[in-house]
């Protein structure tokens, strides 16, 4: 397990690791990164100053050095339409992110396990059909639009929920579901199919002749399986679910750091945008280390191979 | 049932019934596709209107169908009076050629490391996978907005930007593929027979694992059409006024109270355009490669 | 009476491209203390005979006919219920393939105690002091450390042992063993063979061997049944079956086998398959393959069973 | 007595065992699957390895077919190191060895014709003519007993057996020297394992190929066989001519093989000779003779020193010191 949790971590680090080289080669790859830095009607005064302030004209390997040591110290640079640090910007909006995100997958995880697994138990029967039905079109339809409809419907037409911002708990609903819709369908397929595989195993097949009843067979036996490659597709959930925040965040005006790489857009904001992407990347390669090693609890061919 | 049949050893009979071949085919998404592809190709015959043709007296009108609609614009206009059904069909266009570019650069790229990741492995099959686990557990959409950002908007961006982190999916599972190949039989008969390592790839591996790529190939032609319109909603896509769905829900977004057709159209074409490449898809898995149910 | 008798047992699957006749009107009978061997090719319908009797015949297979007598007891008319409480408690089957008959995510011993809490609610000390008894006499060594592992943990012929205990935990009467010792190899199979004939022995049990090796039945059993193509074609005593066969394939089985007592010049074959169970021709289904036809053998329908002596029952035209 | 063609000489294999971290790996043992096995092949006969999983039979074979390079020691065909070769001489190993190997079902590629299969090794072996690779395979696809159009069909339209047919069509297309047949029977039905063992042998009269059978079922060994040697934990126990061996075995494990096998018969009783434990693992081989921890005849020195292969008889050779 120690070996496990080692080879992980250094792979966490290794993706990290290249995504800052990636970052660091793309903006100079078109030019000179300061172009990215200035805004859209800087003097050409302005420009060499700050190539001399930023170092910009040193060797790439030396320009890398410094890039590297200042994200290690937190230092990304200031955003250009907010004149703040855009580290500060970042870390203000977290939380609103983190709720809306850990809402919808809590989501995800608790609707998919039990109709997944059920659907699975009970091959063509209506609700095997039904969630099949709500299966594709929740992974065909981009979230952004399920969220512009779902606003429509509930907010503007009905009137039951309010249509954006933040406020009490009725204002997670909407943009939570739309959220975890996608996922939600595409978790509750795996859980689904997997559970199919593993009733016509031979373990399934020991267990009833055991004399195990149909509910303990399925929930005892089969979902303790069924989760193992569920589990590494929570990791990948959340990867998605958290930056499925920026298109979410854009839809329901949602004050995260989604909402923020989005005005980093808008704006032409490089330094902004790109702290978030490195940010986000961050955190998520780090979730999803957290999850592999829950993986690896779940799964005994692992936890115990040292 | 997979079960019956190979506990009673059923026999195939040499050919089925090509009525019932027919009846199985998926047809829905055989007529979809078909529909999109007609509309894509020959957008500037059949649309009624010019797509980027402003028409502001015009704009903001609704679908024939509600009060102040009428058939000139059968699904109504957009904020700037331009013909909503004329630049969805434009839009399939961008859709499409965005789908197919990627899928064909990444599947092409994946479908050759893995191969040679999965029969040379070592150290160059290690530093590949390790990159492509690297690539698999960052957010995409994010470095897409990057690259996007950095190389300016066009289309050319969006293809490189979506390509750029899309080809892991097809080299990691290729090179899966080719190590359960590599453990048949077969191979090593080749080997011993003296067959080269470039004719083992190509004669012996590459066909025999061409099922799982078309699979995946048409699973993933859906994904990048929601990433392409992801992208272009967030105005990190398609620049415009080239019509993209995406963008164009974009652009409906703020009239959801007033026009929520806008939104509504380009979304609707999205989804079941998607839906019906995810049919296709399981269709071709159920079809070559059922193993595969959990991709 | 026989502990377990079944009678004229029929077990179809109804697919879209017609039926599969995998079990067509099957007899045989196994008592206390009597090993059955029922010996076929694969694809002959004999595993779907074992699931049968345990009522745990896959969808779309169902039975249509027959019976199947338990100490008296017609468990087709069994409700699911009723059904589970002979599963494990009287009928235990051990499976083919210790490598995937394990559930990988509990431990050992808590997949040979589950079958004993479930029919006898035994717990606490009791339960484990039974549990590392079962697994002593199946021969599994330092078991009260190997209870707490993964099945991944253990070698194959180690995992068949528990699987073995997982069968004989609650003193079933009757043990199915489904080819139990195809992935072992041969001095591992000669100790687990053994071994089921002293628990056999001690525990007066009814066991019965699903195999496609003649070997098996040759060293474990008392009376074979020989399948071919979802029917019975012969049944007899081991010692009738290998010193009088009397069924051509039968016949040919025996003769087709390497022996290592004996120089073999030429060993006996078979040509062709066996005919497939979707839609299978009319009449005797071995005709296609059999040396020995002749012109009775065409008759449309399938042979009788004749009674060649109390204990040798034959199906094939030639000695109607 | 026929000419010997092939003779394996101090033969071992040893795979590394290896811990990897991220792209590092580190060697950290190694699991002798052949340590040390010497026999020869002679031309038109059939030379059997017999032993349980893990005795490094197959592994013996891989290096037949050059798919392993051994450790140390060699394989030598007709004088020459077969892992020694020149570009030539290598070219011409190519067509001398083939194989045949259990699984019907994986030993085709699915994708190919038939008479693409069988074709194969006369196209990577220069043959270019294409009217001349169409003869041969058609030759070869008859000599096995297939039906003439066979080699249009694709090998998912054949049962188990065919497809064992035209795996040695593909084996025999080349007119080889020497086949290495790894449990060519075993992934069979019953019923249809005696006809491809006949078939294996008429093709070994009728075109004097030499065999090298890989197989863990006594009686096939003593029906296929000219010379049987057994294998345990990667050495060579006892090898003797087919009937010296089944009709006067001496070491133990052959003893104890023997006794373990499944009787032709249900009067046939034999002694059972039951071992102690399982098979040790191949990294941690136990010092002198390597059965002696399971043997039922150990004495004191035989966990000190390693016993070797020994003449006992005319052709006869054991390594046991407490055999005779």
């Amino acid at each position: 397990m120690g070996r496990f949790v080692f080879q992980r971590l250094s792979q966490s680090v290794l993706a990290i690791l290249l995504l800052i080289v990636l970052v660091f080669i793309l903006a100079r790859i078109t030019g000179n990164p300061v172009d990215l830095l200035l805004p859209a009607d800087a003097t050409e005064q302005d420009r060499v100053y700050m190539i001399k302030q930023l170092g910009l004209d040193r060797p790439y390997h030396e320009q890398f050095f410094d890039f590297a040591v200042g994200m290690l110290h937190g230092d990304f640079g200031k955003s250009i339409r907010f004149g703040r640090p855009t580290t500060e910007l970042f870390w203000s909006r977290l939380p609103n992110t983190l709720r809306l995100s850990g809402l919808a997958i809590l989501l995800s995880i608790s609707v998919a396990i039990p109709l997944g697994v059920l659907a699975g138990a009970n091959r063509g029967t209506p609700l095997d059909t039904w969630s099949r039905v709500f299966a594709v079109v929740g992974i065909a339809a981009p979230s952004f639009w399920v969220g512009l409809m779902l606003m429509d419907i509930f907010a503007v037409r009905l009137e039951w929920l309010p249509a954006a911002r933040m406020g009490g708990l009725n204002h997670y609903i909407l943009p939570a579901f739309s959220l975890a819709f996608a996922t939600l369908a595409a978790g509750m397929r795996l859980l689904r199919s997997s559970t199919v595989d593993l009733m016509d195993s031979e373990f399934i097949k020991l267990a009833r002749i055991k004399g195990v009843s149909t509910p303990v067979v399925l929930w005892k036996h089969c979902l303790r399986n069924a989760l193992i490659p569920y589990m590494t597709f929570v990791g990948m959930q959340m990867a998605i679910i958290f930056s499925g925040t920026i298109v979410i965040e854009t839809v329901f005006a949602w004050p995260g750091v989604g909402r923020l790489a989005y005005e980093g857009i808008v704006f032409r904001d490089y330094p902004l945008v790109q702290t978030v992407a490195i940010m986000q990347s961050i955190f998520i390669v780090f979730l999803n280390l957290i999850v592999d090693l829950m993986y690896g609890y779940v799964d005994p061919r692992i936890r115990l191979n040292s | 049932m997979a079960t019956a049949e190979q506990t009673v050893a059923v026999f195939k009979p040499k050919r089925r019934a090509w009525v019932s071949e027919l009846r199985r085919l998926p047809w829905f998404a055989i007529i979809v596709l078909a529909t999109l592809a007609f509309v894509a190709i020959f957008a500037p015959l059949v649309s009624p209107h010019n797509p980027y043709a402003v028409d502001l007296p015009n704009r903001l009108k609704p679908p024939a169908w509600q009060p102040g609609g009428d058939w000139t614009n059968v699904i109504g206009t957009d904020t700037l009076g331009r013909d909503l059904l004329t630049r969805i069909f434009f839009g399939a266009r961008v859709s499409l050629v965005v789908a197919f570019s990627c899928v064909g650069i990444a599947g092409g790229i994946g479908y050759a490391l893995g191969v040679m990741a999965g029969y040379y492995g070592g150290v160059f099959g290690s530093v590949v996978m390790r990159i492509v686990d690297s690539i698999m557990s960052l957010p995409t959409l994010l470095l897409a907005i990057v690259f996007a950002m950095t190389l300016g908007p066009s289309m050319a961006t969006v293809i490189l930007a979506i390509t750029s982190t899309m080809w892991v999916r097809w080299t990691r599972l290729q090179r899966g593929e080719t190590l359960r190949v590599m453990k048949e039989d077969y191979i090593l008969q080749a080997k011993v027979s003296g067959a080269s390592p470039a004719r083992i790839m190509l004669v012996h591996i590459a066909p025999n694992i061409f099922n799982t790529f078309m699979v995946l190939s048409s699973l993933q032609i859906g994904t990048v059409i929601l990433f392409e319109a992801s992208l272009s909603f967030l105005g990190a896509g398609i620049p415009p006024p080239t019509a993209s769905w995406g963008q164009m829900v974009s652009e409906g977004r703020g009239y959801i109270t007033s026009a929520w057709w806008i939104a509504f159209f380009p979304g609707v074409a999205l989804a079941l355009t998607v839906f019906a490449f995810n049919l296709m898809g399981d269709w071709l898995r159920d079809r070559l490669d059922p193993r595969l149910r959990q991709l | 009476m026989a502990l377990l008798e079944v009678k004229n047992l029929k077990t179809h699957f109804i697919l879209r491209r017609g039926i599969v006749k995998a079990v067509d009107d099957v007899s045989f009978s196994v008592d206390r203390g009597e090993s059955l061997g029922i010996v076929g090719e694969s694809g002959c319908g004999k595993t779907i005979t074992s699931l049968s009797i345990l009522r745990l015949v896959p969808k779309p297979g169902i039975n249509v006919g027959g019976q199947i007598l338990f100490d008296g007891v017609d468990l087709l008319t069994l409700s699911e219920k009723e059904m589970r409480g002979y599963r494990g408690k009287h009928i235990s089957e051990i499976l083919q393939d210790p490598l995937t008959a394990l559930n990988p995510v509990f431990t050992i011993g808590n997949q040979v105690s589950e079958g004993i809490i479930l029919h006898e609610h035994t717990k606490g000390q009791a339960l484990r002091d039974r549990v590392l008894h079962l697994m002593h006499g199946l021969g599994v060594p330092a078991a009260e450390t190997r209870v707490g592992q993964y099945p991944h943990q253990f070698s194959g012929g180690m995992r068949q042992r528990v699987v073995g205990a997982i069968a004989i935990a609650c003193r079933p009467e009757l043990i199915i063993a489904d080819e139990p010792t195809t992935s072992l190899d041969v001095t591992i199979q000669m100790q687990y063979l053994n071994l089921l004939r002293d628990i056999q022995r001690q525990e007066n049990l009814a066991l019965i061997f699903i195999t496609h090796d003649l070997g098996i039945v040759a060293k474990m059993c008392h009376r074979i049944a020989v399948m071919y193509a979802g029917k019975i074609i012969e049944r007899a005593t081991v010692k009738e079956a290998w010193d009088n066969a009397m069924h051509p394939y039968t016949k040919a089985l025996l003769g087709s086998l390497p022996k290592i007592e004996e120089r073999v010049d030429r060993l006996y074959s078979i040509e062709g398959q066996p005919p497939s169970l979707l839609n299978p021709p009319q009449g005797c289904l071995f005709l296609a393959r059999c040396t020995a036809k002749d012109g009775k053998c065409t008759s449309p329908e399938f042979p009788p069973e004749v009674q060649v002596s109390d204990t040798h029952m034959v199906r094939c035209w030639r000695y109607v | 007595m026929s000419e010997t063609i092939f003779v394996v000489d101090n033969l071992k294999k040893y795979f590394p065992v290896t811990k990897s971290f991220v792209v590092y790996q580190k060697t950290v043992g190694y699991v002798k699957a052949v340590d040390g096995i010497n026999f020869s092949v002679n031309a038109g006969e059939t030379f059997g390895l017999v032993g349980e999983s893990g005795c490094g039979k197959t592994t013996t074979s891989m290096m037949f077919l050059r798919a392993y390079k051994p450790t140390s020691g060699s394989i030598r065909f007709r004088g020459d190191d077969i892992n020694k070769y020149g570009k030539e001489k290598d070219r011409l190993y190519h067509r001398a060895v083939q194989m045949m190997f259990q699984d019907p079902f994986s030993s085709l590629s699915p994708r190919l014709r038939v008479g693409a299969i069988v074709g194969e090794p006369l196209i990577v072996n220069g043959v270019t003519n294409r009217s001349e690779v169409n003869d041969r395979v058609k030759e070869a696809i008859s000599q096995v007993g297939l039906a003439s159009g066979s080699d249009n069909n694709y090998p998912h339209e054949f049962s188990g057996g065919q497809r064992q047919r035209i795996a040695l069509a593909r084996a025999i297309v080349l007119r080889p020297q020497l086949v290495v047949l790894d449990e060519p029977v075993s992934g069979l039905d019953v019923s249809i394992r005696a006809s491809v063992m006949n078939l294996l042998k008429d093709i070994q009269g009728a075109l004097g190929i030499s065999y090298l059978l890989i197989a863990h079922n006594l009686g096939t060994m003593r029906y296929m066989c000219h010379w049987v040697g057994v294998m345990y934990l990667g050495k060579i126990v006892e090898l003797a001519e087919s009937e010296e061996l089944f009709t006067h075995p001496l070491h133990p494990y052959t003893l104890a093989l023997f006794s373990a096998a499944l009787p032709s018969h249900p009067d046939v009783k034999r002694e059972e000779i039951i071992l102690r434990g399982e098979v040790p693992s191949p990294i941690n081989v136990p010092p002198g003779c390597r059965f002696n921890p399971r043997c039922f005849r150990s004495k004191g020195g035989c966990s000190e020193v390693e016993p070797q292969l020994k003449e006992v008889s005319k052709g006869h050779f054991v390594a046991c010191d407490q055999a005779v």
